[in-house]
């Protein structure tokens, strides 16, 4: 099994999620984040003084698929994600030794299914 | 609709045209002063309404806040409505053997609506203590309930018994100016007694530990002070009904020294006993310090209420702690100890410090006696009238929300949304962008001046 | 600067020396004693600017905070200035043709300051409803313009027909004590209009769903709520200008009432419709029954606005519906149901229930019928005239911002910044070691006593 | 407690019983609605230290919002029971050698309570001022040693030149008819005093660059500046002292004007200056036309109190930026601009637009030159015994929280406690299941209608 | 070493926090997230339009430990907080290469103890 | 690849963060987090009653980097995030077995340069 994390953009998160669920991956674990990297900050003023805004907001979704789900969901996410302006952000594949299912110890890839 | 119209038609003897004299004289000119004072001070107990709903949803957790704040719109609205109907009639009708009033119901032959109208104020203040006290987990359903015990029938009864001229403890000399028994001891007592009845919040005391349940937003209800502060200045102002320029001064002066010493008592007391100036608690303590010189306003010295004020602040703190960890009582903005303990004190206070009958002005004893009998009568009366009655209310079902909704909070299980939305609903179904303020990346940037040129 | 001073020289005549005779008079005192009446008035309509401030701004998102408040403040302030060159002498001054007044500008030749300064109050009143309506999307400049055209003609010309004495409506008998049409249907009118040509929020409508947007703190809006109840009391009581011990208490009693009645049946309206009492509904149910009884207010009995106000909080929640999911208006605040459906109402309500003129007193349809051409006049010159104004400034230039300024939100397209840092800015380019309440450790953290001594 | 009977028993002879007389006369019928004017004017000033309490913890950091709150409450508590133990004396006292009262310590032989009452409002105002600019590393106690120096002792002082009759600046014809020297500009001076000593806040200043701390609740800060706005009309409106049909309406008048036009002038000004509205400098906008116009409010026309109030907002901004970037004083809420450069721009504004004796009517430099005098006095006067008195209790221990209780945030540091739970406390040893609003899945979910039969 | 990450409801971690340190696992780190899967969500009505709740709160909880401590956590997990209903959560085992303590700059199982 | 997760005090993000710009590591991702482990919560007093804080605030910043850039990077992130005390906090290295830029489609390392 596999992990994929990926870092997006936090609105296009409603559209990755429907078309996850229309190829029937329905779990997943959504944080919070804050990223940097090449995208440019905004600026602001406040009491005249202007302030640089640098780290943007990002949302992480985490999902634990099959390995030969992998390919298709990242195909997906470039689908949904992508924009094509800088700041779209990555996917990373991790390895996952084993997963369990708390409510019934099932183990496997049976727990996430 | 048309089975109104003989309501209508009764109303319609009340309103007279306007006889506002072409040539005014100094009869006319004195109702017309008085006037003004007493709808100033009905203005300022209304928005104490607003002071309530405040520190009853400061003090409380953001998960009920359009819970309590329902509770005091519906407070305010039952009561204004149940006073007009029958309250007002049973508090200052033509007393039946100086319990209760008999006449005036609906204000038939009522001429004075300016009074109506200040009494009416009061009405809701006394019920919307019970609010703050079994905030978090009583039904909105059986609340509304007890509001309307308390406002159509306790409350007048008490209030005939020592405001209507008549009543028996007006008789026997009880002197409460403002409300300290009347007001905010009824209020405290329904409060406790619903409270018993009820049981403290879900995760506030286990086993032997007492846990705490921090107020969401304390700011608001330092707000909700400020603005009771203010609105009793009409609490005990008004009261004088005339702007009487020998009395008035007197009474708001001794209502600001009061609430002064009491927040400085509890604050410097809080600091003493915990080593921290604690904030919610000083802020019970002006509440403490108003409520302790309600019934006294009128008759004790300026010097007089400093001393009140400052014993009120440390009763308040005690009387907190006690009713927390002593005998478990969960009241979440301490409105009982606030309104009853200090209410209390209050009425007592006339005994010792009246100008005029006080024990400390060599009034003797006889005083604090008869306030001691009002009290006494008043707690036994309200304990037992809202005891019954919510016994009654909870044979037919629970007064208290299930423990999952409790949990849940009021706000979503009985009003279907939340308080707050602080945060911005991330996603929307239309894949529109959506800024999120607040958000973790808001506060990982570092505002500094980037632009030299602006500055 | 110096070109002013032509203005200031006119000004000085306005400045009489003090004249307040050293032996009071009955007459000198009846001034003073309306004096009194009319300023606390004054203040208090004053003070409703704040509430509009907190129910628009807590009704709406975050992310528009700034930005609405800066509405609002503009508001009252362009308001007043403008009243002052040119709205009061438009409203008040001598009748051209029972249209539109003809002199007084700048106050010139003017002599009751007070009435001023009472009318003031009222003028961005009128003109604020607006804001809520429009919020969240409308340009801060183009609302700017829109302000301008209401208080400084339009609102003026509205007034002029049915309060200066000399207007065509007037003359028919039309009546509207407070301004449920003079005030609250004009800017109702003139927000509908506005949002007719500025379209939904983004997100608010797609395909056939109709979404929840909620606003972001209701117990601001709450508040807001009890300050514009509070603020009414001055609004419908100082329409009274003069302390009249005849009239006064029983518009203040209708005003009451009728509220208390249309936050009831808001609230009841609401549980049997949606099965919860819907705490925004509610709120607006209040200020339902404010404006259904403003134009009634001094000839409804008591009972008559209980029924007017029931049937306020009844109308609200399903004019709030109708216009939300049928007509697809998008009103963030229900603006234009509050101000607009119930201004109908009220002024109709008088038709109906006035105990001199009523059809239910037996006063026939006549002032029905006048009550209903006052509102259809009303309603065609606020829509044509603000018509007319947006779609030629929206020949200029958008009335409303990017729609990647909508969804970044107001505040920090046009003010640079956002209305709360609730949680701290986590880290400075100084290394310096910040707190962050609110964080999730904040509220991992188990609140238990710990320290029995301390209890 | 004992000890204190002599001083009850000299209290005691203050309480006159009522003598509101069985027919009144147009005598007493004068000194009731004065009264009833004068308690207005109060109650209002009373309310602003709500609004100053608002505008201070809305602009500042949310963990020292407890902290600042219980600022402001210990600030008119200590105010008014100081003010009635010496202060009232100092201030109007018999002069002694027009310099300093000497009489009526503990209101003994004073018989005009309500005229007591309404200056005690006053006294917490101008020491209320400094809460704002120490805000967020000041020690509580230390604080409070500067309030009691400030409202016993250095305000009275003030007063009594100004406003006692028989003092020094009285007799030169120095003129501020509602205390822009007396109340702001004492309290300014001494707010600068403090920060000089203080130091700016951690993270403020590094190096060459100006960080930015921003204010966690903007939206509060604007109620409170609403709440200063009304309360101000009570605090230049009740400075009349008696409801006066010739003087009060001009007093209100130019406070409504002046400050809107403040409102408008600073908005421009920030969007012409920095390309935004910018909404904190705005909301000090408002502040900055009410301080303009309080000396002034009764003898400058309409016409001119708008001149005085554009010219506030825009010294207001000019004055912050200065302050902030070149002075780099530590103003968090720019009380000191506000209070202070409006202080004495309003001040001066008396001689140059007074109907009376200004300039620009021809009333020659007379009057500016003796307005000058005043303002040098104040300033030296306040900063000298300020800067005494900092002087001297620094050198018994830091007036400064350590930089690791700044850090922290002085509410948990010096309170305990913090003042938002607005995300709830995740979970209690009970393993009690508990909701968290505000939490990342709330706003993850989009509130789309899904059931389409309610609608 | 291996880091154990565990989704679970948020009014569990107390009781998980409390068994975990009776058996000397002190060090963890929490996260704030948020999870859809097989469980429902709630119905919410704002201004009469009802609305859907779907993604649920959740709890997650890192933990790196010694490989031979896996087993026992991840059944002390099941243990605390498995309740039955549907939407408990799951565990994720994933390989951890190295583990650095920054203090003291102890590397290996020392770093974490 | 590797992952590199740390978690550290709060108040030394910025200094992390400008120290990893200086050596050209532009891009990572923020997460709040809090935790528990050696160090000692707080005391605090509400209404009279004592009660103890014991999670305490930290924040979670990952970044994906080359393999020969672990080390320099571990000890950079000792050197700016040490302070001695106890609660400075862990660095965890994980293996990544895959990186894509959502913008570009690009795989491995030229997705996070
Ligand atoms: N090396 C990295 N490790 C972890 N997260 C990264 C890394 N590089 C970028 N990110 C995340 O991806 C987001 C987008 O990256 P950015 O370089 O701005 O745009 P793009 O991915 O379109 O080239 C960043 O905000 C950050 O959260
Ligand atoms: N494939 C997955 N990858 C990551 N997280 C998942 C996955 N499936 C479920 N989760 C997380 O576990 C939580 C519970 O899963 P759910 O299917 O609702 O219940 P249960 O685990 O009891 O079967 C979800 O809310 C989500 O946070
Ligand atoms: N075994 C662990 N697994 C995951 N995170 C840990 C572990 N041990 C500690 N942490 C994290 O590191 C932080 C600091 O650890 P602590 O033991 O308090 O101090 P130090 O790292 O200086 O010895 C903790 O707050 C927690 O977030």
């Amino acid at each position: 099994m596999k992990k994929i994390e990926t870092i997006i953009r936090p609105e296009k998160f409603q559209e990755l999620r429907n078309k996850l669920s229309s190829i029937g991956i329905g779990g997943l674990t959504v944080t919070e984040a804050a990223g940097t990297g090449k995208q440019k900050g905004q600026k602001g003023v406040f009491r005249g003084t202007t302030f640089q805004i640098q780290l943007l907001p990002k949302i992480k979704v985490e999902m634990v698929v099959e390995n030969d789900q992998v390919d298709e969901i990242v195909n997906l996410i470039i689908d949904s994600c992508s924009t094509g302006k800088v700041g779209d952000g990555k996917i990373f594949i991790h390895p996952i030794e084993e997963v369990i299912r708390i409510r019934t110890g099932e183990h496997g890839i049976n727990a996430v299914l | 609709m048309f089975k109104k119209s003989t309501l209508l038609f009764v109303l319609f003897l009340l309103i007279a045209s306007p006889v506002y004299a072409a040539t005014p004289t100094t009869e006319s000119l004195q109702l017309s002063v008085d006037l003004v004072w007493v709808m100033l001070g009905a203005f300022l107990v209304f928005f104490m309404h607003a002071g309530f709903a405040m520190v009853e949803s400061g003090f409380t957790r953001a998960k009920n806040s359009l819970n309590i704040l329902m509770k005091n719109f519906i407070t305010i609205s039952m009561a204004s409505l149940l006073f007009f109907i029958v309250g007002y009639g049973l508090m200052f009708g033509t007393s039946a053997g100086s319990i209760v009033g008999s006449d005036g119901f609906l204000l038939s032959g009522v001429e004075d609506i300016s009074f109506f109208v200040f009494q009416a104020m009061f009405v809701a203040t006394c019920a919307t203590i019970i609010s703050g006290a079994v905030a978090e987990r009583m039904k909105f359903g059986s609340y509304v309930l007890v509001v309307i015990a308390m406002t159509a029938v306790i409350y007048p009864v008490v209030g005939h018994w020592i405001w209507q001229g008549d009543g028996w403890l007006t008789a026997l000399g009880f002197s409460d100016f403002a409300g300290s028994t009347v007001v905010h001891l009824t209020g405290a007592v329904g409060a406790l007694t619903v409270v018993l009845f009820l049981g403290p919040r879900v995760g506030k005391y286990s086993g032997k530990k007492v846990n705490v349940i921090p107020g969401h937003n304390i700011p608001i209800g330092a707000l909700g002070v400020f603005i009771l502060w203010l609105g009793w200045f009409g609490f005990n102002g008004g009261s004088t009904l005339a702007a009487d320029p020998s009395l008035v001064p007197m009474v708001i002066g001794t209502t600001l020294l009061s609430t002064s010493a009491a927040l400085v008592s509890s604050a410097l007391y809080t600091k003493i006993r915990f080593k921290r100036v604690d904030a919610s608690l000083s802020l019970n303590g002006v509440l403490a310090g108003l409520v302790g010189i309600t019934a006294g306003c009128a008759e004790i010295s300026l010097g007089g209420s400093i001393i009140v004020g400052l014993l009120s602040g440390v009763f308040l703190v005690e009387g907190i702690r006690f009713l927390d960890t002593k005998l478990r009582i969960d009241d979440p903005v301490g409105a009982i100890t606030v309104h009853g303990i200090c209410g209390i004190w209050g009425t007592l206070a006339v005994g010792l410090f009246s100008t005029s009958t006080g024990l400390f002005y060599g009034g003797g004893f006889s005083q604090l006696i008869v306030q001691l009998i009002g009290v006494i009568a008043v707690v036994a009366w309200t304990m037992i009238t809202v005891g019954v009655f919510i016994f009654v209310i909870s044979r037919f079902s629970s007064i208290r929300v299930s423990e999952e909704e409790e949990i849940a909070g009021l706000d979503f299980a009985e009003h279907g949304s939340n308080a707050y939305e602080l945060k911005e609903v991330l996603l929307t179904e239309e894949n529109v962008p959506a800024s999120h303020k607040l958000g973790l990346a808001d506060r990982l940037n570092s505002l500094t001046v980037r632009d030299k040129k602006l500055s």
